[in-house]
């Protein structure tokens, strides 16, 4: 038995499907964030199963890209909430049902 | 790994027998990742004995020793000296009612004492107690201490979070407000080690330490001042106690723990104390090593000498400082801290870089460069202290003035509002 | 990667990963699920170790674990406790549908494919990917410091009082 | 943004309330909006009490109002029956009741100073230093009349008792040693920049708010008003010894510190003055236990180490008071509290309640 790139793509995938459910259908803006983290965290599992299991002549080119990713994610996810502060203080609540300004 | 073994009754390095015995297993055939496995065990093990026994022990050290600064005896009774006080402290924490407090998220109330010793003991697994003493040599190890620390503070406050006290709420949130700030400090002075000894390995910050025959110490003299006032906010110790600041919020977010959930972040504080210290001995201050006495002494015992040397003066801190409050400490990190880091960086990059490209010789360069260092650090501290509009206790009052007749009014409000 | 530790390793690190982010979608109390999704970035954290990828693993129990989910529970605290729920919306079954479909998708690409793969492993990439940094990805890495700088600057600026 | 403020309600159990009092803060994050003291959790009913008891049985009261302060507890008690009775105690008696006070007053002071750098977050060492003096001085109080805390020990008319024969040496020997205690302890609290950092310009009182707030002590003295009761209206023998009232200027927590030290050093002056000029005689007029002052109301009032602490006593003629009421300067000094502490952090909070020395048996009597 053993574990090849198939099981991490596999397993990133469901990470993926998880975060994407999450986003798709919670009603909480932290909650759809945590969604988001949980995307990204699937992607970044396939940059570094790509990085260690694909032949490649810069095989570390897709650990560096995790790096951008994770820093990416440090930045969005203090905007994100800064966000949802600002929302939760003009709107007096973070359920995007709540939240349809845009809508009509 | 053999041909590096002494013999196994070496004890200058336990490593020796415990190699020994992997290759006996070895022998005796069996599965490839038996000895792995075994070697992971005997090391997790020693470390789990270690820890709990040293804290036994610092219990009683720290009790007798507070005392004997606070001119008081300590405890005496029980046993010679009082010596099996801390067993007898352990009992009665082990038969204390556990109470769970109406209204606590339960899970994550029972949760967070069983899991907060975790990070102080994996901090462990990548310092080295002697040159093969080391469970594993991670590439990383200087950022996974600090990562390792950063959990930790999620585990605070979600035992202080889930206990729906007030008190417990305050300590959690100052938790998490004073571990960011100083995991900040905490990365940066451990970056400039690496930027000095290029490379994260623990065990090669030890190598590189014994080879120039040199603590990093003298040549990092700041990064360790601000190290070692990080390592005490992170395990709450006076004078940054502030998040189980007794005279404040009675225990901070353990206050509604007790019994042996209570006596679990005591044990945990405890360790992560007894991890900073080894952190502090094995980067700052040469870790098993002493200068060529590690060939006589088994290095492990120097590197306990070292950890416990430095955790006694946490104790003495504790027996004589007062606490700060958050927002002071909070400002030193930001105002203070982190400028002088940054800058401090710097310095030992160009240091680094002047050594590398003019090939200098290590035993020239490295003693100007601590003399530089030091200088510099005095230098900045004092000078941005001014700058900062900090004159110190000095122009503060130290008698009362003293006046003869009653009836005159001598009120004068303090200079620049200093409310 | 076919030792058995390796093997009993992504396991046991599969189960904690997909279990917990499940249970971060699953529960209804907020601040539990941030608690699962600290044990997800724990958990991926530990394939990055499987995948010898140690500096990624660092940096995400740095950043994921001690940062951003610290960061998202303080979002929560600030927020009164009626809006801790973690309930879904009418549109919870065809997101559902959605990304088990997506999974499918995926799945069955990833499974099909030939990779061409290699067996071997790093060994020290926290030297290499800083290396790599500041020499082939220098452009990217000064716009990412910019963003971050940016971001920050943002984040103060929108939750700053009047 | 709507956010309500966090109520936090510091005590009645809080191990920096100094026994049970509760301080109701309403928080914004650390921030304090709103300070509300509640008491009335060691009420004791002592003042109606008094009114069925003779007035030598009310002098065991006065212990225990102060209960960190039970000589000048007594000594203002007699003092204002003295008054009723219009009778004045023999000189040795006089002298006795400066002594006795002024040790008191090292006492309760080294006390809390003690408590003040404990609230500042120290570990307890300078409280146990603060108690090594203060066990001494409580060894001579249990010489001279048998108790260490509760003394009961001066008497209307006098005190209860001649000290020993070995009083004398001790104290001597005690009143020696301070001046060399007193620089150690303002080196514990001076010489030390965190003290500094949380006590300066923390919880500031201008003399006016003072004044104005009926503030007495060493609250009063802090913010730069020059006033005893010791020297404004000298009682016992207090107007034949030298000494000086320390003033603070700025009215914050470490000025309250400082005025405290120096009056440690000022009652060290008094003790040796007292000791030398104690005279012989007798010790006591010898009045019944029963009496029955004449009709009258009278006021005695001392400068006990918190502030001016009075009795307001009316007599009808019967054998027990018709009122008696406690002037506390715990309580008084209390009242001032939400000014001092109002924009401060909670941390503060607890050093600004440090810094005014409660003792939770005199704010409910």
């Amino acid at each position: 038995m053993s574990v090849n790139l198939e099981h991490f793509l596999v397993l990133s995938a469901i990470l993926f499907a998880i975060g994407l459910f999450m986003v798709l259908s919670k009603r909480n803006v932290v909650s759809i964030l945590i969604g988001i983290e949980l995307l990204f965290n699937a992607v970044n599992v396939t940059f570094a199963a790509f990085a260690r299991f694909v032949d490649s002549e810069t095989a570390l080119a897709g650990q560096v890209f995790v790096i951008f990713v994770i820093t990416v994610a440090a930045a969005e996810a203090a905007i994100a909430l800064a966000l949802a502060m600002l929302i939760y203080r003009n709107r007096g609540t973070i359920d995007i049902d709540e939240i349809n300004l845009l809508k009509w | 790994m053999e041909h590096l073994l002494a013999e196994w009754y070496d004890i200058r390095d336990l490593g020796n027998a415990v190699g020994h015995f992997l290759t006996w297993v070895d022998d005796r055939g069996g599965p490839s990742w038996l000895p792995y496995f075994v070697s992971g065990i005997i090391g997790v093990v020693a470390i789990l004995l270690w820890a709990v026994l040293s804290q036994l022990g610092f219990v009683w050290i720290e009790r007798r020793l507070i005392g004997r600064i606070q001119v008081r005896l300590g405890p005496n009774r029980v046993g010679p000296f009082g010596l099996l006080q801390p067993l007898a402290d352990a009992l009665k924490v082990l038969t204390k009612e556990m109470i769970t407090p109406a209204n606590v998220d339960r899970l994550l109330f029972w949760g967070a004492p069983a899991v907060v010793v975790m990070p102080a003991l994996v901090v462990f697994a990548v310092l080295p107690f002697g040159e093969h003493m080391q469970l594993t040599d991670l590439s990383v190890g200087l950022l996974f201490v600090i990562a390792v620390g950063s959990v930790n503070s999620l585990i605070v406050f979600t035992a202080g979070w889930s206990s729906s006290n007030k008190y417990s709420l305050l300590g959690a949130m100052r938790t998490i407000a004073m571990l960011i700030s100083y995991e900040l400090i905490q990365v940066l002075a451990l970056l400039a080690v690496a930027v000095y000894t290029n490379t994260m390995r623990m065990g090669g910050v030890v190598a590189w330490q014994d080879h120039y025959n040199v603590w990093l110490i003298f040549l990092q003299p700041l990064p360790v001042f601000a190290y070692a006032l990080a390592g005490a906010v992170e395990i709450n110790r006076t004078p940054t106690d502030i998040a189980e600041a007794e005279s404040e919020i009675v225990a901070g977010y353990h206050t509604e723990y007790g019994g042996i959930r209570w006596g679990m972040f005591q044990v945990a504080e405890y360790i992560a104390g007894f991890a900073i210290a080894a952190i502090v001995a094995t980067v700052y201050l040469g870790g098993w090593t002493l200068f060529g006495l590690e060939e006589w002494v088994p290095g492990w015992l120097i590197f306990l000498g070292k950890v416990y040397t430095y955790f006694f003066l946490f104790i003495w801190l504790r027996g004589t400082l007062p606490r700060l409050r958050i927002d002071q400490l909070m400002g030193f990190a930001w105002k203070y801290l982190l400028p002088l880091m940054l800058v401090n960086i710097l310095v030992s990059g160009f240091e680094v870089l002047i050594w590398q490209e003019k090939d200098l010789s290590a035993g020239v360069v490295l003693p100007i460069f601590a003399i530089v260092n030091a200088g510099l650090t005095v230098a900045m501290m004092v000078g941005w202290a001014r700058v900062m509009g900090h004159t110190g206790s000095i122009g503060e009052p130290r008698r009362a003035q003293l006046i003869s007749d009653v009836g005159g009014v001598y009120y004068e409000p303090l200079p620049g509002g200093r409310a | 990667m076919d030792d058995t530790g390796s093997v009993v390793a992504f396991w046991a690190l599969a189960v904690l990963t997909v279990g917990s982010a499940l249970g971060a979608a699953a529960v209804r109390d907020l601040v539990r699920s941030v608690v699962c999704l600290v044990a997800t970035f724990v958990g991926v954290a530990g394939f990055f170790v499987l995948l010898s990828a140690d500096f990624l693993a660092v940096a995400q129990v740095l950043i994921y674990a001690g940062a951003i989910s610290v960061l998202m529970v303080f979002a929560i605290m600030l927020t009164p406790r009626a809006e801790r729920n973690n309930a879904e919306t009418f549109f919870r079954w065809p997101a559902l549908a959605i990304a088990l479909s997506l999974l499918g998708t995926i799945a069955a690409v990833a499974l099909t494919t030939d990779w061409a793969t290699t067996g071997q492993g790093f060994e020290e990439t926290a030297s290499v990917i800083g290396n790599a940094l500041l020499s082939t990805y220098v452009l990217p890495f000064e716009i990412a410091s910019v963003l971050l700088l940016a971001a920050m600057v943002g984040a103060i600026l929108l939750v700053q009082e009047d | 943004m709507q956010t309500e403020p966090l109520i936090v309600n510091i005590g009645p159990q809080h191990p920096s309330t100094h026994g049970v009092f509760r301080l109701k803060l309403s928080l914004d994050g650390e921030r304090i909006l709103d300070a509300d003291m509640v008491v009335g959790y060691l009420h004791r009913s002592m003042e109606k009490l008094a009114e069925e008891r003779s007035y030598t049985q009310n002098i065991p009261f006065t212990d225990r109002t102060d209960y960190l302060a039970a000589m000048t507890g007594n000594l203002a008690y007699c003092l204002a029956v003295e008054k009723l009775l219009g009778v004045e105690p023999p000189p040795r008696a006089q002298w006795l009741r400066v002594i006795m006070a002024e040790l008191q007053r090292i006492a309760s002071h080294a006390m809390a100073i003690g408590t003040f750098i404990n609230d500042c977050g120290a570990w307890q060492t300078p409280l146990m230093y603060m108690f090594r003096e203060r066990e001494k001085i409580l060894d001579l109080f249990e010489m001279a009349c048998g108790a260490r805390l509760t003394t009961n020990y001066m008497r209307i008319g006098g005190v209860s008792r001649d000290i020993p024969a070995e009083f004398m040496p001790r104290a001597t020997a005690l009143v020696k040693e301070l001046p060399d205690r007193i620089r150690e302890y303002e080196g514990m609290g001076l010489g030390n920049e965190i003290v500094v950092a949380r006590a300066r310009g923390i919880g500031v009182l201008t003399a006016e708010q003072a004044i104005n707030s009926s503030v007495t002590g060493p609250m009063l003295r802090g913010s730069g008003v020059a006033w005893d009761i010791r020297k404004a209206d000298p009682y016992a023998a207090y107007d034949k010894v030298q000494f000086d009232i320390p003033v603070g200027t700025a009215g914050d927590c470490y000025d309250r510190f400082l005025v405290r030290l120096e009056e440690l050093r000022q009652s060290t002056r008094i003790l040796e003055q007292a000791l030398e000029a104690l005279p012989e005689g007798p010790v006591n007029l010898d009045l019944p236990l029963a009496i029955r002052p004449p009709v009258g109301e009278s006021y005695g009032r001392i400068e006990s180490p918190r502030g001016e602490l009075g009795f307001y006593i009316i007599s009808d003629g019967g054998p027990s008071p018709y009122r008696f009421h406690i002037r506390a300067p715990s309580l008084i000094n209390l009242t001032s509290l939400k000014e001092m502490s109002v924009g401060l952090t909670v941390a503060d909070a607890i050093v600004v309640l440090g810094s005014v020395d409660i003792v939770v048996g005199e704010l409910d009597r």
